[in-house]
C-alpha cells in the first residue's frame, strides 16, 4: 500500500517490505519482541519503527491486533475474540487476594520497598507472596533505596505489562486520578521518626514516570 | 470516587446495627487496618471525612464482642484497640497547647489517608484484574516458529592461555597426590607374594637389589617403591625365621639368603 | 442461540466477522486447525470456508500467508521471508580448558599420538576436542607412528602458528621462560601446600625438548 520510498535505488526495502518483514517477525514470536530486535533482524539500515505504526493501522479492527508492550512489540487476539478461545486457555494458579493486592501496590507505587508495601496493607507480606509474583516474572527487582539498610525495591516487569496489556506503567488503569487524590504520595505517620524518607516520597514518585521501562 | 461530602458526619441506627451485626471472624480480615477498613465502609462517607471518633467505637466495640466470645486477637488487634481508645479520647478534649508531638487531628487525618489508601489499592487491584488478561482472554501466537541462530562462533585463545595450560597440565604431573599414582607403586604384599615363590632357591647371600621384578629397576619412582615394599617384605620374613639379612655398613647393600630349617 | 437454517439475520455472524473469528482461532492455536474443528468453534451455524477464502485473498502478498496442510489450515511466513527466522550470530567463545590442554600437549610434544596426549593430561581425550582444534585449523594429522596399530599422530599447523604469533613451534616458552616472566600463577593443587616447582619439573621440561622430535 505504501511504496514510500523509491524501488530499486536504495540497499533499505521499502516501508511495503519493510511492514511484511516485521509482521513475519512478530507473528513468529509468541513473545513481545523489543524494537531494538527488530530493528537488527531487518536489513542494515532499516527502521521499524514506521512499518511498525502502518502494521498497527493495518491491523486494526482485525481478530488479532498488533499491541505494544513497553519498548517491544506482539501480535495478540482481539480481546472481544477471547471466547472462541477457550481451548487455548492455560489454567493459572489462582493469586491469593494478599499476592494481587501486592501486585497492585508494587505497580503504582513502583519502586517499593517491602516496607512501605506492608505499610499500605498494614500487615506483613509473607515470604511466599513475593515469591509467586517473581516466579511469574510480573515483578523483579528494582534498585536499592539509598535509605539506611539500603532496602531492595521491587517493580512490575515487561512480562506484567504483557500480561495485563498495558503498554507501559502509565497506563495503569485510573493512575491520574489516584495521584491527582495523593494516594500514591507517601506519607509518613505524623510524629513518628522511624520511617524518614520524607524526600524520599518525591523521588519515588518521580521515578515511577522517568524510570520506568 | 464518591464526592458526597455533605452527608458525611452521621450514621443512621440501622447502619451502626449493621455493622454491630458483624460476624466476629478475625480470620477472615487481614490486620487491624483490613478490619477498619471493612467498618469504615459502613459509615459510607469518602473515607477521608470519615468519623474517626465513631469509627474508633465501631473498632473497640468489636474487639469487645470478640472477647465476650473469648476469640484469641492477636496482639496487632489488641494494640490497634489500645492506640484507638487513646487517640478517641484525645479528639473528644480540647487540644492541649502544652503536648509535644502530632496533634489528635493529625493522627486521625493519618489514619483515614491509610484507609482511603488501601481502599484504593483494592479497588486498583480489582480494576487491574479486570483487565484482558493474556492466555485468558487475549492470545499470543500459538505456533511461533523458532528462531534458528545460524551460529558463527569464533574461538580464541590467547598464548598466554596455551602456556597456563601447558604448565597446569605438567604441574598437575609433579604434584598428583602420591596415592592418584597407582601405576608406579609395588605394595608390600604383592612384595612378600613374590619373596615367598623365591626364597627357596636363595642358599647364598644376595643382595636384595637383584630381587627386584623386571621393569622395577629403572625408572627412579618405581625403583624406590619396589625396593622399599621388598626391604619390607623381607624384615617380615626375617621376622617370621624364613630368611637371615646382613648389611655390612649404613646405607651399604642389603643380602639376605635363606634360613636353612634347624 | 439460533434456528440454525434461517441465514442472514443476526444469528450467523456476517462474513467480515467470521473473517476476524477465523484470523483469531488460526492465530492463537497451537497446531493447524481441521476446517471442521473451525466450523465447531464458530458460533453455531457458521461455515468457514467463505471466511478462509476471504482471509487467504487478504493475506495474499503479506509477511504471513494462510496455508492449508491437508484438511487444516495455519498461518505461516512467507516463503521469501524465511531468511528472517534465521540470526546470524557471531560468537567469540574460550575454548575449553579439555581444548586447550590438549592443544598445548599438541604444541609442546609434537608429533604426539592421542594416547601419548591422554598419558600427559591424565584424563581421555574426546573425540570432540580433537575434532574442534581440526576444524579450527591449529591442529592436522601428522605422520603415523611406525609403532604397532600404526597411531596417527597430531601436528599444528601454520594457522596455530599465525593465531599465537609464533614463528616456530620451537619457539614455545618453556617452563622456566614462563616462571621468569612471572607468567605462571604458582597456584598449588587443592589439598596440596604452597610447593615451588622443584627441579623434577624442570628437567621433565627440559627432557622434552631435548628428547621430542
Amino acid at each position: 500500500m505504501n511504496d514510500a520510498a523509491e524501488p530499486g535505488l536504495f540497499a533499505v526495502p521499502p516501508l511495503a517490505e519493510l511492514e511484511r518483514m516485521v509482521e513475519a517477525i512478530l507473528f513468529a514470536s509468541s513473545t513481545p519482541v523489543m524494537q531494538a530486535d527488530l530493528a537488527a533482524r531487518l536489513p542494515h539500515g532499516a527502521d521499524p519503527a514506521e512499518a511498525l505504526v502502518a502494521l498497527q493501522r493495518r491491523y486494526q479492527g482485525r481478530g488479532v491486533m498488533l499491541g505494544r508492550v513497553g519498548e517491544a512489540w506482539a501480535f495478540r487476539t482481539a480481546p472481544d475474540l477471547g471466547h472462541l478461545m477457550a481451548r487455548e486457555v492455560q489454567e493459572t494458579r489462582k493469586l491469593s487476594r494478599a499476592a494481587i493486592e501486592t501486585l497492585a501496590i508494587i505497580a503504582y507505587h513502583q519502586p517499593v520497598t517491602r516496607t512501605e508495601i506492608e505499610e499500605i496493607r498494614g500487615v506483613a507480606v509473607s515470604r511466599g507472596t513475593v515469591d509467586q509474583l517473581l516466579e511469574l516474572e510480573w515483578v523483579r527487582f528494582g534498585r536499592r533505596r539509598m535509605t539506611p539498610g539500603r532496602p531492595v525495591t521491587f517493580v512490575v516487569t515487561e512480562g506484567f505489562l504483557d500480561h495485563f496489556g498495558l503498554e507501559s506503567a502509565r497506563d495503569l488503569p485510573g493512575l491520574k486520578d489516584l495521584r491527582a487524590a495523593g494516594l500514591l504520595d507517601n506519607r509518613p505517620l505524623p510524629g513518628v521518626s522511624e520511617v524518614p524518607y520524607d524526600d524520599e516520597a518525591e523521588t519515588t514518585q518521580i521515578a515511577l514516570f522517568e524510570e520506568d521501562p | 470516587m464518591p464526592d458526597d461530602w455533605d452527608d458525611a458526619a452521621t450514621t443512621t441506627p440501622a447502619e451502626r446495627q449493621a455493622s454491630e451485626a458483624l460476624i466476629v471472624d478475625v480470620d477472615g480480615f487481614e490486620g487491624p487496618l483490613d478490619l477498619l477498613l471493612m467498618l469504615s465502609r459502613t459509615q459510607k462517607v469518602d473515607l477521608r471525612r470519615i468519623s474517626i471518633v465513631h469509627l474508633a467505637d465501631q473498632y473497640l466495640a468489636f474487639v469487645a464482642r470478640a472477647q465476650s466470645v473469648r476469640l484469641e486477637l492477636a496482639a496487632d488487634y489488641l494494640v490497634m484497640a489500645a492506640w484507638l481508645a487513646y487517640l478517641k479520647s484525645r479528639l473528644l478534649l480540647p487540644p492541649d497547647p502544652a503536648e509535644e508531638g502530632p496533634s489528635a487531628a493529625d493522627l486521625a487525618a493519618h489514619l483515614a489517608f491509610q484507609l482511603a489508601r488501601l481502599e484504593a489499592m483494592r479497588e486498583a487491584s480489582a480494576r487491574l484484574m479486570a483487565r484482558d488478561q493474556l492466555g485468558r482472554d487475549v492470545f499470543a501466537r500459538g505456533q511461533p516458529e523458532t528462531l534458528t541462530a545460524r551460529r558463527h562462533v569464533t574461538y580464541t585463545a590467547t598464548l598466554l592461555d596455551l602456556m597456563r595450560a601447558y604448565a597446569r597440565i605438567r604441574t598437575k604431573d609433579e604434584f598428583r597426590p602420591y596415592v592418584m599414582d597407582r601405576d608406579n607403586i609395588y605394595t608390600m604384599e604383592q612384595a612378600l607374594d613374590r619373596m615367598r615363590g623365591l626364597i627357596g632357591h636363595v642358599g647364598q647371600w644376595t643382595d636384595l637389589a637383584s630381587f627386584l621384578p623386571e621393569g622395577w629397576g629403572t625408572h627412579p619412582m618405581r625403583r624406590r617403591s619396589a625396593t622399599a615394599a621388598h626391604f619390607a617384605a623381607v624384615l617380615e620374613l626375617a621376622k617370621r625365621g624364613q630368611v637371615d639379612l646382613r648389611q655390612s655398613a649404613t646405607f651399604a647393600p642389603i643380602h639376605l639368603r635363606a634360613r636353612s630349617p634347624e
